[in-house]
C-alpha cells in the first residue's frame, strides 16, 4: 500500500514538477471546450443543448491524450519490468498509475468543468450533475483507459483491440454521462442515469485493474 | 527479506521460450549463498532470457525455480522480495535526479535509508542534482547499479552490469559484487566483457541450446 | 589537471555594459511612469468629457485601449527579439523575450477584462464570439503557452529557444487582432485611434489616452529591465552552482 | 526527394503495422460527433446547423490525438537522430512525417466526414464544401501540429502542453473552413472562405515546416 | 561523395556546451584519410558529445570543423554527407525486420545495393526476417553497425560501437573497421572497452576538461 502511494507520488511528479505544469491540462480544456462554439456559433441556448455532450467529449479526449503515455513510456524505458518485480503487485500498480494519470487529466477537468459550463451557457441546474457526472465518469474512463494501453503493449494488432475492447466501453459512460446532465438541465432528475454511471464506476475499479495487470504480464514476457 | 543472507537458488530443467521460438531447454543451476554465477554464449544464445526467467519476468516454459527448495512458482511474492534486476536498460527518467531516482526504487521497496550509500558506492553523489535527461551512458549505468545496490535483496540478477562504465568504476563494482557475497549475497551476471567475481561458476547458454520440433509441437 | 575557463556569455552581449545601460535608463522610465498615469488617470476621471451616448462607462477606455494596444506592442517587441536571438544567438535578445511575457500576457488579461466590463453595458453581453475578441484571446493563449513552454524545460536554453521559435510562429496573431474589425464585420469599434486618415476622436479624450499609453509603456519598460536584471543573476548563480558542482 | 518519399512511405508502414495510432483518432472522431444528437436531440434543422462546425470541432479534436507519438518515439529511440543526419534536408523530413500523420488522420476523417455529414442532416449543398474544406484544412491542422510536436520535445507535460501551443493556431482554419460549409449549406459560395483557407494551407505547408526543423534541431543539441 | 575515399577531417579549438555546462573547451584534432582516432576518458568527460558535435548534431560553442580545409559550418549538407553516425541508441523500431531497418537506412543515402553486404558483414543474414522487437541486445548492436557499414560514408562516428557484441562479432567489426581504413576511410570511436585499432591516435577527453567561469560573467 505504502509502495503504491510512493508510486502514485512519483508518477504525479513526473508529470507536474512544478506548479505551472498545470497550467496546461487546464488551459487545454478551455481552449477545447472554445473551438465548439467558433465553429457552431455563439447562440446561447443551442450552446446549452450541446454543452453536457462537448464539456464530455473533451474530457473524453484529455483522457486519450494522456493515454498512451501511461505504459508506453514505462515499457520502452524498462520501467515497467522493475515495476512488474517490485514488491507491489501490480494490480495496485496499476491503480495508482490510474489514479496520477486521472489526478493530471479528469481531475483539472473537474475544476474548471463549471467555468467551462458558464462559458457554454450551460443550465443553471445542470451544474452539480455535471460535477458528480464527472467525478463518477472520469476516474471510469481512466481506468479503461489503462487497461486498453495495457493491451496495446503487448499485441501486434494493438490498435484494431483498443477499438474492439475499450471503445464500446467509452460509449456507455458517455452516454449515461451526458443524459444525466442534460436531464438535470431540463429539471428532470439525472439519479438513475448517476447510478448507472456509478455502477460503471465500481465495476471499472473493481475488475478493470486485474485484466491490465494480465495484460501488462504478457506484454513483459 | 531485506537481511542480505541468502540461501540455495536453484533451478530444474528450466526451458524458455519467446513467441514462437525455444531458447534454451534442459538447463539446470545452483548458487549457494555468497556464490557467483558467470552466464557466458554469443549474442542471441539466451542469457538476457534466463536472467528475465530468473527474476520471474518470463514463466519458466519447463522446469522450475526453487528457493530454499521451495518452488517459487507457487510463490511470487517471495521472489519478488529475494530478487532485484538489472536489465539492458537502465529505466532512467529524464526529468528526475540521479537521488530521485535511486531513493524512489529504494522507498519501493522501504530502503530508502540503503540510498545514500548506493550513490556514493557508484561514486555518484555530486551527481546526485544531476536530471536523468543530462546523464552520460556510463553515469546511466551506475545509477542503475545505485538502485541495484539499495535494494537489499540478497539476489541480484545482473544483465550485461558492465557496459558503459569505466575502468574506475568496474573496479568500483567489483569491490561492490564482492562485499554484497562477503554478506552471503548471491550474484548471477551475463556479461562479454571481463569482469573479475572470484571463484564464480561459469554457465555457457550454448550447451541448452533447442529447438521445438514438428512432432513435440503437435503432441 | 588543468580546468580551463571559458566566460558563460563570451560573445555574447555583455551584461555589464546592459547593467549600466539599465541603470541609467531606470530611473527615468520609472519617473515617468509615475508622472505619466497620474496626470493620465486625473484627465481620464475628472477632466474628459462623459461620452454623448456611452455616459461614463467610456472612461473604461483608458484602461481598455492602452491595455490592448500594449498587448500588441509587447508581443511584436518579443518576436522582434526572438528573431534576434534565434538569428544571432544574442543571450540577452533571448531573455528579453521571457521578461516581456508575464507583462504581455497581463496586459492582455487587462484589455479582455476591462473590454468585458465595457461589455456588458455596450453590448449587453460579457463575451461575444467576435473576431478581434477572439483573436486577442488567442493572444492571451499564445503568452500563457509560451510562458509555459519555456518553464517545461529542465534546460534552459532549450526552452528559451523553443519559446522564441513559438514567438515567431505566433506572429501571424497580430494583423488578425489588427485587421479583424475590417475583415469581419464585427460588433467591436473599428480603428479610430491609429488609422491613416489620422485620429477620429475627441481631443479631449485623446490627451488622457496618449498619455495612459505612454505611462503602460513607460511601466513596461520599467518592469522589464528590472526582469532582466534578476534572470541575469539568477544565471550566473546557476553557472556558479553548476561550477561548483563539478569540482 | 527520393529519400523524403522513403521516409513517407516507412513511417506509414510504421503506423499501419502497430495500428493503435491510426484507431484511435477515427473511434474517436465518430464517437464524438455521434455524441452531438444526444446532446441537442434529433431535430433535423437543428443538426443541420450544426453538422459543418461539429464535423470540423471533432476532425481539429481528433488530429491532437496522434500529434505527439509524431517525433516523440524517434526523439526517444535515437532515430531522430539519424533522421537529423540523414542528406535529406531536416525540413524535408517535417513535410514527410507530416505526410504520413496526415494520411492515418486527415485522410480518414475525409473519407468518413460524408457519412457523419448524412448523419447529421447536412444540407445537400454543404458535401461538396466540406469535403474541400478538409482537403485543405487538415494538412493544415498536421503540419501546424507537427510544429506543436516538435516544439514540445523534451518538454514536461507534453501532451496538454501541446495541444495549448496547438489549438490557438487552429482557430483561424477552423473559422474559415466552418464559415465555408454554412455559407454553401445556405446556397451562397463558399469561395471566399475557401480561398483564405487555401492562402493558410499554402503558408502552413511552405513555412512551419522551417519553424518545426529548428525545434527539431534544438531538440536534438 | 559515396566514395570511400576521405581526405582530412580536423577541428580546431573546439569547445562543446550541454545546457549550462561547458564539457570541454580548445579541442583540436586532425584525422587523414585511412587514419583512426580513438576518444577516451572516463565517464561524463564528452566523449559523446564531442562524436554528436563531429556528426554535427551539436552546434560548436567555440572553434570550427574543417573537411579538406573548407569549413563544414558552411556546408552542412556536405558534413551530412561525409559523415555517419553510430549513438549509445541503436535507433531499432520494434516493429520493423533487421533487413528493413538496414535497407530503409542504406536508401535514405541510396545506397541500397550495399545493404546486404553490410548485414552479411555483421553475420545477420539469418537474422533478417528477426523484428527489431525480437532482438537481443547485441544483434540489435549488430544491425545498427550494419546500418553504418551500408551507409557508404567515409568518416565512420562510433559511439561505444562494441557495447554488447560477443568476441567473435568484435573481431568482425575490427576487420570491417581495418577494410573501412584501408579504402581510405576514417573512424573515430569512443570506447571503454579494448578494441583493435591499429595505429590510431587516442585523444583523451580529460586533457580539455573546462568549466564557465562566474566572474567572467559579469566582466
Ligand atoms: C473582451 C472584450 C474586448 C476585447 C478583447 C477588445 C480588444 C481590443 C483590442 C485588441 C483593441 C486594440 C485594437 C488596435 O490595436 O487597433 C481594442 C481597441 C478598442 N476597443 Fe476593444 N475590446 C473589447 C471590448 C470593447 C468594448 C465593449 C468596447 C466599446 C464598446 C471597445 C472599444 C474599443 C475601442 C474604442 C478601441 C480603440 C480602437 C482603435 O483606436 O483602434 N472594446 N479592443
Ligand atoms: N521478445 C522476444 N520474442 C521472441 N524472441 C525473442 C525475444 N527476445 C529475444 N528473443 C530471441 O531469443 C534469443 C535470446 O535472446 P537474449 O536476449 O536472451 O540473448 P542474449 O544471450 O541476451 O544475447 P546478447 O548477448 O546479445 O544480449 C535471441 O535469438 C532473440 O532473437
Ligand atoms: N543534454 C545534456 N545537457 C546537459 N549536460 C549534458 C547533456 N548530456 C550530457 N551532459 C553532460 O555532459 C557531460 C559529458 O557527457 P557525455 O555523454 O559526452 O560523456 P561521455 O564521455 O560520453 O561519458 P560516457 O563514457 O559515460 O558515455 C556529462 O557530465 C553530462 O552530465
Ligand atoms: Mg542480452
Ligand atoms: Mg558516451
Amino acid at each position: 500500500m505504502n509502495a503504491a502511494l510512493r508510486l502514485f507520488r512519483h508518477d504525479i511528479s513526473l508529470q507536474l514538477r512544478n506548479g505551472s505544469d498545470l497550467v496546461a491540462p487546464i488551459a487545454f480544456f478551455v481552449l477545447a471546450t472554445l473551438m465548439i462554439p467558433l465553429g457552431v456559433g455563439p447562440e446561447p441556448n443551442l450552446l446549452t443543448r450541446l454543452a453536457p455532450g462537448m464539456i464530455w467529449v473533451t474530457a473524453l479526449l484529455a483522457t486519450l491524450l494522456a493515454l498512451d503515455r501511461m505504459f508506453l513510456r514505462d515499457f520502452e524505458d524498462g520501467t515497467l519490468d522493475l515495476l512488474a518485480l517490485a514488491p507491489l503487485p501490480l494490480e495496485l500498480a496499476v491503480i495508482a498509475k490510474v489514479a496520477a494519470h486521472w489526478v493530471t487529466t479528469g481531475l483539472p477537468v473537474m475544476i474548471v468543468a463549471p467555468l467551462l459550463g458558464v462559458m457554454m451557457r450551460l443550465d443553471a441546474h445542470g451544474f452539480l450533475a455535471l460535477e458528480i457526472s464527472l467525478a463518477l465518469g472520469t476516474p471510469a474512463l481512466s481506468v479503461i483507459g489503462a487497461f486498453g494501453a495495457a493491451v496495446t503493449l503487448g499485441a501486434r494488432r494493438g490498435g484494431a483491440l483498443l477499438a474492439v475492447l475499450v471503445l464500446p466501453l467509452y460509449i456507455p459512460i458517455l452516454i449515461f454521462a451526458t443524459s444525466a446532465v442534460s436531464a438535470a438541465g431540463e429539471g428532470l432528475s439525472p439519479q438513475p442515469h448517476l447510478l448507472l454511471l456509478a455502477a460503471f464506476f465500481v465495476a471499472g475499479i473493481a475488475l478493470v485493474p486485474f485484466a491490465a495487470a494480465a495484460a501488462l504480464r504478457n506484454a513483459l514476457e | 527479506m531485506t537481511s542480505g543472507a541468502a540461501h540455495r537458488f536453484a533451478g530444474v530443467g528450466l526451458a524458455c521460450r519467446r513467441s514462437e521460438r525455444l531458447v534454451f531447454a534442459g538447463l539446470d543451476f545452483a548458487v549457494e549463498a555468497g556464490e557467483a554465477l558467470l552466464l557466458t554464449g554469443p549474442n542471441g544464445s539466451g542469457k538476457s532470457s534466463l536472467l528475465r526467467l530468473l527474476a520471474g519476468l518470463i514463466k519458466p516454459y519447463m522446469g522450475r525455480l526453487e528457493y530454499d527448495g521451495t518452488p517459487l512458482r507457487d510463490d511470487p511474492a517471495r521472489q519478488r522480495d529475494v530478487v532485484v534486476y538489472l536489465g539492458h536498460q537502465d529505466a532512467i527518467k529524464p526529468m528526475l535526479t540521479v537521488a530521485e531516482t535511486v531513493r524512489f526504487w529504494a522507498g519501493m521497496r522501504n530502503q530508502a535509508e540503503r540510498a545514500d550509500a548506493a550513490l556514493a558506492a557508484m561514486d555518484l553523489t555530486a551527481l546526485g542534482d544531476l536530471a536523468g535527461r543530462f546523464l552520460s551512458s556510463g553515469q546511466r549505468r551506475r545509477t542503475a547499479l545505485a538502485r541495484v545496490i539499495a535494494s537489499g535483496a540478497p539476489i541480484w540478477l545482473l544483465d550485461e552490469p558492465t557496459v558503459g562504465l569505466d575502468a574506475q568504476s568496474i573496479v568500483r563494482l567489483e569491490a561492490v559484487l564482492a562485499s554484497h557475497r562477503a554478506d552471503g549475497g548471491i550474484v548471477i551476471a551475463a556479461t562479454h566483457a571481463p569482469i573479475a567475481l572470484p571463484g564464480a561458476a561459469t554457465l555457457n547458454l550454448t550447451a541448452y541450446d533447442a529447438r521445438f520440433s514438428d512432432e513435440a509441437d503437435a503432441a | 589537471m588543468t580546468t580551463a575557463r571559458v566566460p558563460l556569455l563570451h560573445r555574447y552581449a555583455n551584461p555589464a555594459a546592459f547593467g549600466r545601460l539599465a541603470g541609467r535608463i531606470m530611473p527615468w522610465s520609472a519617473g515617468a511612469t509615475v508622472i505619466l498615469l497620474a496626470l493620465g488617470i486625473y484627465f481620464a476621471l475628472f477632466d474628459s468629457p462623459p461620452d454623448y451616448q456611452q455616459g461614463d462607462s467610456v472612461r473604461i477606455m483608458y484602461v481598455h485601449v492602452p491595455a490592448a494596444i500594449l498587448s500588441e506592442l509587447v508581443y511584436g517587441a518579443m518576436a522582434l527579439a526572438a528573431a534576434a536571438g534565434i538569428i544571432w544567438k544574442h543571450a540577452l535578445a533571448d531573455l528579453f523575450v521571457k521578461a516581456a511575457a508575464p507583462l504581455g500576457a497581463i496586459f492582455t488579461l487587462i484589455c479582455l477584462v476591462a473590454g468585458s466590463l465595457w461589455g456588458k453595458p455596450m453590448w449587453g453581453a460579457w463575451w461575444v464570439w467576435d473576431a478581434r475578441l477572439t483573436s486577442e484571446l488567442v493572444l492571451f493563449f499564445l503568452y500563457l503557452g509560451y510562458i509555459a513552454l519555456v518553464d517545461a524545460f529542465d534546460d534552459p536554453q532549450r526552452g528559451l529557444r523553443a519559446g522564441s521559435i513559438l514567438v515567431l510562429v505566433g506572429v501571424v496573431d497580430l494583423p488578425v487582432i489588427k485587421f479583424s474589425v475590417d475583415w469581419w464585420n464585427t460588433l467591436h469599434q473599428p480603428a479610430s485611434l491609429i488609422t491613416l486618415s489620422g485620429p477620429k476622436i475627441y481631443a479631449s479624450m485623446m490627451v488622457p489616452l496618449t498619455l495612459m499609453i505612454l505611462g503602460f509603456i513607460a511601466f513596461f519598460v520599467t518592469v522589464v529591465i528590472l526582469r532582466l536584471e534578476s534572470e541575469l543573476l539568477a544565471r550566473r548563480i546557476r553557472a556558479w552552482r553548476t561550477a561548483a558542482a563539478d569540482e
